[in-house]
């Protein structure tokens, strides 16, 4: 394969015709809520397009985010993604290892400068100058600065490397921090979710290969065709939210009846995220399907929003210590205003003998 | 740009306005026990410090102002009651209720203010009470939990407790009477009641913009309410147990109607 | 029966009904073709299936086996085709209603017509001759 | 009756700050719990006007009733509330002025009988007449009750202890000459005695008779009485005048004088005010229990025919019957009326909201005493004359001779037909022989 070789030719040569390549852009626009109009003109680019080189930074992270992009048991459209990029550096998936691989990460870096997609997952540990997660020896912070600073675009894959995600949960000992508080000159997209949705990352990809653009993005830097709406606002068991049909409990007559989980802590109403509509595992079904309340893995610092279980309505608790360091200093003000005026009230006996 | 464009930046700038009120916060609120930190936006402020700070602000005031009225002498009463202790006693607890219903006598001229006043609180206790996300509330607090009002009949019932509370301040600009006992204390209780039910309906429509900066504003305003509570006229609401209690109480030693 | 199904049920298919005969009346006139992605509208099963039934079925049926099987069916009304495409999995990942004289992805691709040019001749009796001299 | 006090001088100019100082202080000396929680509870409805008679017949809106003490709610706030500090570092309660308090005189004085009719409109439970008779203290001690005629008596009232500056002998001259006409025995000044009849001076000067009534009805019952003319005047004009020590003068003489006899029972004469002093709040001055019970005279009378001790005859006629607001509505007397004009067979035709719910003649709680506030009086009489005549009764027997003047003036001035009568006079008119 050489680099000139178009993605067409490369497709024809293994024997994918241009017919599935248009399927694959019907497919695609679909998903990405484009007109179908847009799908010709989409498979057109891709045919065109060169196969762009990515370049897969794993820092303070779980994995999560690559198996659930490359698990698919059966192949899916999405997966023809992974024929029109070529994933140059990823520490799980290359043979390479230890010096061999960091070699080859630095010819890619040079071969493909400014050209290359920077794809991360895992959140970057800022505190005490990164020294908390090492690659090689090399903080994740100065690999970050070093790599992404020739990078066509930064893909921050999964909540973690997009808002900070667990890591980041209180106490936040390693002060990890999301890409988008580290690079600020170079275009982000945030595909938060733990783990993200498979089809959003192949959308952005092909958006990209096709168009030479990320896809529209919302005030979070999220692309907006897939976390415009909310899991609430696509959630099948809406009607049930609207008509004050709540499960009590997890295996009440409301729960098998399939009624909302918003009392059970479901944190659809603020969580963007696609599940509702692409569901997971091919379709399947997503969290809320499955009888169990959405966590808002997507939403930044969603660890600390209150317990997974406390319902949205539920404001943090107040501290009962708190209260009664209040309520004192409210009766100590009220007993010296009280005085005073009693104090007053006495003063003005000066008639002797009449009572107060 | 439209309101929900609106409101979503209100929610981009009030995450900066957030950041200095929440350093400033932290640094000055070290005594109070350490409160965890809500992630950077309006609804995170709106139901984290926000909501502990209200609460403080209300509890504080209203121990101030009730100690600052209980605790003056009392005068002592010598004069033979007509009532026993629990005669007088059960006078005051009677009058609590009696008084909200006045005498039929007095209907013909006060009909529209106790017709408008007795939609709106009942309306606003309905909401508060009905509403399923207010008990869920009142649960986390208390652990008490009942069956909810479903949610389009608590919307109506906003719309109604809306319309009286408009028709009230009409009346309270209108009416010689209103307007001449009237203080801008009236009007802020007036405004710090009517936008909690008013960003409630907009809550439920969850039309208007995102359901995150409905909710803020929501809380939002209900902080407003709970701030203000102690020090203006909306303290009637624990205030009116105590009169009209001392009124039944002092009534019944005289055998007096009440 | 969802709430939102219960209501508006016909009211849905009377408006996707009417948008197929704007799409026609464009194909008639300024030979324009158009299509609608199903998927990307909130429509229930039983709200495809009425239209599926509304629309009827014409005289072609085409099946595509390329990454995944696609079938393609004329509707009762010439010019609307009703497409349905499915991965390896069987699982469908798009399903439109295309105005056009034929289905885009019927035609063949004019690369894959160029390819076609080249590899054809060697498939004539003079070829394979040759290939078995040469072996 | 101590002569040497300084006496208040009706003052020409408004109050100078001090007066105004003196004022609040004065408002604010005998306050407690209750009166806080009144003035911390108004939420500013206004359906204390709709029950004040002066707002509804004028429409005026100063008669509001809370209104009338909004300045002395503004030095409550200052002085006493428990956000005091506030008001005054932010100025939202400025100090009440002279020129403002004493314009302040009409609102707390002439427009306002205390006849408690407000408070028992008002939906937060606050005692609006109690708050306006405090109001009253505090405007006396700024030397601004009213000058015509109120202040006059009260002012005699302090020196001489009546407000007609009646000496003791010209008392006991006065009620001997009313024995002889009436051909009553009268008891005076004896040493001991059971009941202690107290004296009104409106009695004393414009219904002599009812003296005589009482003379009458106690030797009817061969009870052992006496009138106490070093006990005088149960009118105490102080009170509605706001004047606290001569209040506690006057009150501290009638007790003084029942406690010298050994009185068991001391008997309120057909008045208001008088019973609400000497019932509820002789005790408070005095520091304890009063050792006798207070009884208004309706409640005596009650009790004695119910008992039997009081033998009536059937008086076999037909009337209406206004309350006296501080006995009936403030006093918890109401069934006492009712029960005498049963038993002597009257057949009662009620006024419309007679009873707890009454309207006030208009004369009460001092108002009478006031001459410039006779339009007023006028007005609060046309309800009184609507209702009597819609009853179309021919009298009205009332059982207070503050009411009876104010109803009689009124009638007066409209050529009234119907008579006001003393329901304790009916009583001795027909005891059984």
């Amino acid at each position: 394969m050489t680099a000139e070789e178009t993605l067409g030719d490369m497709l024809a040569r293994r024997g994918f015709s241009r017919r599935s390549l248009l399927k694959f852009a019907i497919a695609m626009t679909s998903s990405l809520a484009l007109p179908p109009s847009a799908a010709p003109a989409m498979a057109a680019n891709l045919a065109k397009s060169k196969r762009r080189s990515v370049i897969w930074l794993s820092f303070q992270e779980c994995t999560g985010c690559l198996e659930t992009l490359l698990r698919s048991a059966s192949p899916t459209i999405e997966s023809l993604m992974f024929d029109f990029i070529s994933l140059d550096y990823q520490e799980s998936l290359m043979a390479a290892a230890g010096a061999a691989a960091e070699r080859t990460l630095r010819e890619v870096v040079a071969a493909n400068k400014g050209e290359y997609l920077l794809a991360i997952d895992g959140s970057i540990p800022a505190k005490d100058g990164g020294v908390y997660s090492l690659t090689g020896g090399r903080s994740n912070l100065d690999m970050l600065s070093e790599i992404a600073a020739d990078a066509k675009a930064v893909l921050a894959i999964g909540t973690c490397a997009a808002y900070g995600g667990i890591p980041k949960a209180y106490p936040n000992p390693t002060g990890a921090v999301g890409v988008e508080d580290l690079v600020s000159n170079k275009p982000i997209v945030n595909i938060p979710g733990c783990p993200p949705v498979p089809e959003v990352l192949s959308g952005v990809l092909v958006h990209f290969v096709s168009f030479g653009t990320l896809p529209e993005l919302d005030d979070r830097k999220r692309p907006l065709a897939y976390f415009g709406t909310t899991i609430h606002d696509q959630c099948y068991r809406r009607p049930f939210y609207d008509q004050g049909k709540f499960a009590k409990s997890f295996d009440d007559e409301g729960a098998r009846q399939g009624w909302c989980l918003f009392e059970l802590g479901c944190k659809g109403p603020i969580t963007h995220n696609a599940c509702g509509s692409l569901k997971w595992n091919g379709g399947t079904s997503f969290p809320i399907e499955s009888g169990h309340g959405c966590l808002g893995c997507s939403e930044p610092d969603f660890w600390d929003k209150g317990g997974f279980y406390t319902s949205l309505a539920g404001g943090s608790e107040v501290g009962w210590r708190n209260a009664g360091v209040a309520a004192a200093i409210g009766v100590a003000g009220g007993a010296a205003a009280a005085l005073s005026a009693r104090s007053k009230v006495k003063a003005d006996k000066a008639e002797p003998g009449i009572e107060p | 740009m439209t309101l929900s464009g609106i409101l979503q930046s209100l929610d981009q700038d009030a995450v900066a306005l957030y950041g200095y009120a929440r350093d400033a916060a932290a640094q000055s609120a070290t005594s109070i026990q350490a409160i965890r930190p809500e992630s950077s936006t309006l609804l995170g402020f709106a139901r984290g410090i926000g909501l502990q700070a209200a609460v403080l602000i209300m509890v504080a005031g209203l121990c101030w102002r009730l100690a600052g009225i209980l605790l003056l002498r009392r005068r002592p009463q010598h004069a033979l009651s007509r009532a026993s202790w629990l005669g007088r006693v059960g006078g005051g607890a009677a009058m609590i209720f009696t008084r909200s219903f006045p005498r039929r006598t007095f209907l013909p001229r006060i009909g529209v203010s106790v017709g408008l006043s007795t939609v709106f609180h009942v309306g606003f206790f309905a909401i508060l009470l009905g509403g399923a996300p207010h008990i869920l509330i009142i649960h986390q607090l208390t652990g008490l939990i009942w069956p909810d009002l479903p949610k389009g009949v608590v919307v109506m019932i906003s719309g109604l407790t809306l319309a009286a509370m408009l028709a009230l301040l009409a009346r309270r600009i209108a009416h010689p009477v209103m307007r001449l006992l009237s203080t801008p204390d009236d009007y802020l209780s007036w405004l710090a009641v009517f936008l909690p039910v008013l960003t409630g309906i907009l809550l439920s429509g969850e039309t208007i913009a995102s359901y995150e900066s409905l909710l803020a504003l929501h809380i939002l305003s209900v902080e407003l309410m709970m701030i203000w509570l102690p020090f203006g006229k909306l303290m009637h609401g624990v205030l009116v147990f105590a009169s009209r209690g001392a009124m039944g109480f002092n009534f019944a030693r005289k055998g007096a109607a009440t | 029966m969802t709430a939102l199904a219960a209501f508006g049920e016909d009211g849905l298919v009377d408006a996707l009904l009417m948008q197929i005969a704007g799409l026609l009346g464009r194909l008639a006139e300024h030979d324009e073709e158009g299509s609608i992605d199903l998927r990307g509208l909130p429509l229930s099963a039983s709200c495809i299936a009425d239209l599926e039934k509304r629309l009827g079925r014409g005289e072609v049926t085409a099946v595509i086996e390329a990454a995944g099987r696609s079938t393609i069916h004329e509707t009762s009304f010439p010019g609307v085709w009703w497409i349905s495409h499915a991965d390896e999995s069987g699982r469908m990942i798009a399903n439109l209603i295309e105005v056009a004289l034929v289905p885009m992805i019927l035609r063949a691709d004019p690369a894959d017509i160029i390819l076609s040019q080249r590899r054809l001749p060697g498939c004539t009796h003079v070829a394979a001759h040759a290939r078995a001299r040469a072996a | 009756m101590n002569a040497e006090a300084k006496p208040p001088q009706p003052p020409a100019r408004a109050p100078d700050v001090a007066e105004v100082a003196t004022a609040m202080r004065g408002f604010v000396s005998d306050f407690g719990p209750t009166a806080a929680l009144a003035l911390e509870s108004c939420v500013h409805c206004g359906r204390c006007a709709e029950a004040c008679q002066f707002y509804v017949q004028t429409g005026e809106a100063k008669y509001t009733p809370i209104h009338k003490i909004e300045p002395f709610k503004q030095a409550y706030e200052r002085e006493v509330s428990p956000f005091a500090f506030a008001y005054r570092w932010f100025g939202l309660a400025p100090k009440v002025t002279g020129p403002e308090l004493q314009s302040w005189q009409e609102m707390v004085y002439d427009s306002c009988n205390m006849c408690g009719r407000c408070s028992l409109i008002c939906p937060m439970g606050i005692d609006i007449a109690d708050l306006v008779e405090q109001a009253r203290h505090g405007m006396f001690e700024a030397g601004l009750a009213p000058a015509d005629y109120l202040g006059a008596l009260a002012e005699k009232e302090h020196l001489t202890g009546s407000p007609f500056g009646l000496t003791i002998t010209k008392f006991q001259d006065m009620l001997h000459a009313i024995g002889i006409e009436h051909g009553v025995v009268m008891h005076v000044d004896e040493a001991r005695a059971d009941i202690v009849p107290t004296v009104s001076s409106i009695d004393l000067k414009t219904y002599p008779a009812s003296m005589a009534a009482i003379a009458k009805i106690l030797n009817h019952m061969g009870a052992s009485w006496t009138f106490r003319t070093d006990g005088f005047d149960a009118d105490n004009v102080s009170l509605t005048a706001g004047d606290r020590q001569g209040q506690r003068t006057t009150t501290m003489g009638i007790v003084n004088a029942a406690i010298a006899c050994g009185a068991t029972t001391l008997l309120m004469p057909e008045c208001g005010h008088s019973f609400t002093e000497m019932r509820w709040e002789a005790a408070n001055e005095m520091g304890h229990a009063l050792p006798f019970s207070v009884l208004q005279i309706t409640e005596f009378l009650a009790e004695a025919i119910t008992d039997g001790r009081i033998r009536v005859n059937k008086a076999q006629q037909k009337a209406t019957y206004h309350d006296a607001c501080q006995v009936s509505r403030r006093g918890g007397a109401t069934a006492a009326p009712r029960v005498i004009l049963k038993a002597l067979g009257v057949d009662l035709h009620e006024l419309e909201d007679a009873g707890d719910a009454n309207w006030c003649c208009g004369g009460g709680g001092g108002v009478a005493l006031i001459n410039r506030a006779a339009p007023l009086r006028a007005k609060a009489f046309e309800i009184k004359q609507r209702q009597v005549e819609a009853t179309g009764m021919e009298t009205v027997f009332t059982s207070c001779s503050g009411c009876r003047q104010t109803l009689e003036h009124g009638g007066k001035a409209t050529q009234w037909s119907t008579t006001v009568a003393s329901l304790l006079e009916l009583v001795a008119d027909n005891l059984a022989s």
